[in-house]
């Protein structure tokens, strides 16, 4: 049996029996496995997410910065109604387009006034989040951004 | 009536707001910041916003922020609560400019009654008695020392925009006035962004006590009674009692009329507090008034059976209203404590963590209005009040030993609260007869 | 007063009386199961005795340990609750021979009105309207046939020491009537150990109201009004309400004069309450008297402003009714909700587990009675009353919008709970018109 | 028999024995393995002790079978007032004694009632938990007794 499938048995094992944590060592080979906590437990305690707004189904993360594997969000900075561009005009960006920190990428109205919002943030625009001319809360993610650098 | 409003505050009372609503059959948005993103009283309005960071700020105080939100969902009126932008006049014309009832009296009233200086003025006008004092800001050391000969030592210097005890003053001499006047001017300036200051008598042995006013559009004014309010530690309201325990009959009458007078004299609208000291030989003079609801409200909706929530909204939905000053009766007693977050042992400063064990008391005679739960996360931004807790029996007695009993059977764990400093409080036998000053406390704690 | 007094019960209505003792500043003491020892509310008792193991035979319902804990512990009186020891006369006689006062009536009243068949005779006495039926136990099958043709079908066959719904069958013609009796008989014989039948004419729309009788051992005897429990299912209270909605005064007068002659009858002592059916056209017949504080008796004290477990532990001091008649009120509407810890999706089974979310509803015009919070486990071992939701206000409009709302808020998970149906049963239009009989909640969710 | 195979039995005889980490090392073979503890979080979650009742400021542990020590404890098996001996007598039992399963070791006196306590197990009495005359809860401990065998 060599390394591979050993590892993989071992995995199996630990899967059907809920082990949270393998190490063997045998003629010089060791492995050892180690799992996150099963989330089952702690998370059935957690509160219920707070009931999806009037306007908006989806959920709110307030990511700001990049996470783990380079994709940032630009968020909402206020309440109000998104709009991808300036009225009669093309969208500021659109999936695939570069950015850099001061490109205007959407405007939010909020109190009549239009407020241009910047990416903040470099790269790729990989996922507009938000449909034109729905609302948003302060803090709900607007645009994915894959950094470029 | 109105079918949708915004509840522009947060914690116990914007779920005390929300519940009426809910009895009302008038949808509620809440509007939240991020640190309460998580609380459970957000699941019961119908909708809920996220309108800015932590900080009040960027959302409680976030004008902007909160029209914004009030836009996209689409709401009729706003409830302030209390707190927060509930006597920014500012925020009520924004409110009225935006064609959104704000529910509240109009911002002039707001104004002039914001204005300390101004509002005495109004009492004095309506023959309403007023502590001996600078008829408006005092400007300089000199003129301070002026008033000061006139009226005597001890004096009391006030923030003209001010409240919760900061920009206030006590001086007993020539020396220390002048020292404090300086002081209480930059409190003045960092608290309220403007250093006027106006002077008064000091009155030594004093009691707190307020009256409930009740006021339509169409010049309708009824009081609710009054509310006694003594029990404070640092100006910080702990205990509030209705009816004031161990007052002459004719001053309750007296100080009722007067706040009647005050009201009808600025042509108020909506819910409004008039506040009065009493000194020791019961003489009561006007200090301010508060063009809001009163943390303390459910005393006087206790005893009266009126719900003050609902009477703001209906008042500013225009409609009349539909009580009669003879037909308000005021039966029982009762008694709040505010249970707050605080660490006792580290002078009450607020104790911001999670709590882990909650289990509020219950059972006859008891209210209480809280939005806290185990597992809630008292954020470390806002003020430490967890909750309120109402009793309301048929005697003082019997009101007393329902709030101890109540006290002693609720438990909070994760945060030290001022739940045994009230049971001190409450078992105390100068509470028992009503016969204690704005001074208790300290006493009681062995503070000052 | 009594000094110290033992609560020979669990859960909400040991609080509930834990409270009272409180606030009249009497010392209690807390008996309990090993299955109940990290209750919470232990910790409101001024001392607790573990009497037992989880089963209520060798715990609540164990008389010799009760007893010795009285002793160990030198109380003067016990309180016994609902359930449990509270109708059962021998305990009663345990207690008296024990020199320790039984909280309700004589052992006496207690034995007579626990035999139905008795308990309907001394009505028949006092000309009070019963069920056409068998003035006695039905022995055989010619028996029950004989008294069936005289009545007419349907008819009712009831346990003579029975309760819950146990041992109760309808029969509609001669067969069923032979198959009911049986079952009927050994299921009486199995839950009561006795198999004593009776027949009645079973009323096929009929509505519950039962009247709140105090009574000191003086021989004065009022009424606190009545209670309108109709809405049950399978014979289980679920929701109770004072006054009764949607029926005559005439009516009203009628039970409550009714009850005070049952009462005044027996030379009744402490509280109690007597059962009626009002059928279709408004004619009311007796049932049976509970000796003994029921669990919606919170309805009663919100609209009358009585406590009832004071009045119970001060008539079983000795003292007189300091109540007059004519001076009890009855002001607003009162609804109660038992909150039962069962799984609507299996024929609401009790539900076992713990609590891993609790919050309370609050505000005004709200009552809890409960025992539970966040970490609760619900032991397997007696009935799934988590806790009573109680309202107040002015209307029955308003008390329902009141419930509607206060369900609506009430958080409790990691155990089903009966939430859902109360706010279906709240919600239906025919709960608000008071235009229902027994049946209502099986037609509302579609059973039988 | 392989690693695997190894690693499998100790699995079974975790589960079998509720364990919640094993380690073994033999022959230049060593193995580790660690589980979730799954009951661990949810009795974490416990309500603190109830208050100490008038009588008896101890704790109340309901034991009734030998701990891992081999120390068993006689607990009260009803509520009433304890005594060490008959009246006026000598105690049923003393430190040091043996005790076989109906030897009586104290009377419990309950509703005037003198109820002769037996011991329900064997072995050597270490410890006397009660003060004579003091009044006793359900479930109380009352003896220590290591067991003989």
């Amino acid at each position: 049996m060599d390394l591979i499938e050993k590892v993989k048995n071992l995995i199996l094992l630990m899967n059907e029996n809920s082990l949270a944590e393998i190490e063997v060592e045998e003629e010089g080979t060791k492995i050892r496995l180690k799992r996150n906590n099963l989330d089952s437990i702690q998370t059935s305690v957690q509160m219920p997410a707070v009931k999806p707004s009037l306007q908006q189904e989806g959920s709110t993360k307030y990511l700001t910065s990049k996470d783990e594997s380079g994709v940032a969000e630009v968020v909402a900075p206020m309440v109000g109604t998104f709009y991808t561009s300036a009225p009669g005009a093309d969208p500021y960006v659109s999936v695939g387009d570069d950015v850099g920190e001061d490109t205007v990428v959407c405007i939010i109205e909020a109190m009549k006034i239009m407020n241009e919002i910047k990416a903040e943030t470099k790269g790729k625009i990989v996922e507009v989040m938000v449909e034109n001319g729905t609302a948003v809360e302060y803090g709900q993610p607007l645009f994915c951004v894959e950094a470029s650098g | 009536m109105f079918s949708r409003i915004l509840v522009a505050n947060r914690g116990e009372i914007a779920l005390r707001i929300i519940r009426t609503c809910k009895e009302l059959g008038i949808e509620t948005v809440a509007v939240y910041s991020k640190a309460d993103k998580d609380a459970l009283y957000l699941q019961c309005a119908d909708a809920h916003v996220c309108i800015g960071p932590g900080e009040s700020n960027g959302s409680y105080l976030n004008i902007p922020g909160i029209i914004s939100a009030a836009e996209i969902t689409d709401i009729e009126a706003i409830h302030p609560g209390y707190g927060f932008l509930s006597e920014n006049s500012h925020f009520a014309e924004v409110c009225e400019s935006s064609n959104i009832v704000f529910i509240g009296p109009s911002s002039e009233v707001m104004t002039k009654m914001g204005d300390k200086t101004q509002a005495r003025n109004i009492a004095i006008e309506n023959k309403i008695p007023v502590i001996p004092g600078s008829d408006s800001t005092v400007e300089d050391q000199q003129q301070a020392l002026k008033v000061a000969h006139e009226i005597g030592y001890p004096v009391l210097i006030k923030a003209s925009f001010g409240g919760g005890g900061r920009g206030m003053r006590v001086a007993h001499n020539d020396i220390s006035l002048v020292n404090s006047l300086a002081i209480a001017k930059r409190e003045a300036e960092v608290a309220f962004k403007d250093s006027s200051v106006y002077m008064e008598k000091y009155i030594e042995s004093s009691r707190h006590i307020e009256v409930q006013i009740v006021a339509d559009k169409y010049g309708n004014v009824i009081h609710l009674g009054e509310r006694d309010c003594t029990v404070q530690r640092r100006h910080q309201k702990l205990v509030e009692q209705a009816p004031a325990p161990n007052i002459k009959d004719q001053l309750r009458e007296d100080i009722c009329k007067a706040a009647i007078k005050m009201a009808k004299g600025v042509n108020y609208t909506n819910v409004g507090t008039v506040e009065f000291v009493v000194d020791g030989e019961g003489k009561y003079y006007f200090i301010e008034m508060n063009t809001r609801l009163q943390v303390e409200h459910p005393v006087t909706e206790m005893v009266t059976g009126i719900d003050l929530v609902a009477e703001q909204i209906r008042i500013a939905h225009g409609e009349r209203l539909n009580l009669r000053q003879k037909k308000v009766k005021s039966e029982g007693v009762s008694i709040e404590c505010r249970i707050n977050a605080e660490d006792p042992d580290n002078d009450f400063r607020p104790f911001a963590g999670k709590i882990t064990k909650y289990s509020a008391p219950g059972g006859k005679g008891v209210r209480v209005d809280s939005h806290v739960c185990a597992g809630y996360e008292v954020p470390p931004y806002y003020d430490s009040l967890l909750g309120k807790l109402i009793v309301h029996k048929k005697s003082r007695e019997e009101a007393i030993a329902c709030m101890k009993r109540a006290l002693s059977e609720y438990r909070i764990e994760g945060v030290k609260t001022t739940i045994p400093l009230h049971l001190n409080i409450i078992s105390d036998q100068r509470f028992a007869t009503g016969d204690i000053d704005t001074h208790f406390v300290e006493n009681l704690i062995g503070e000052k």
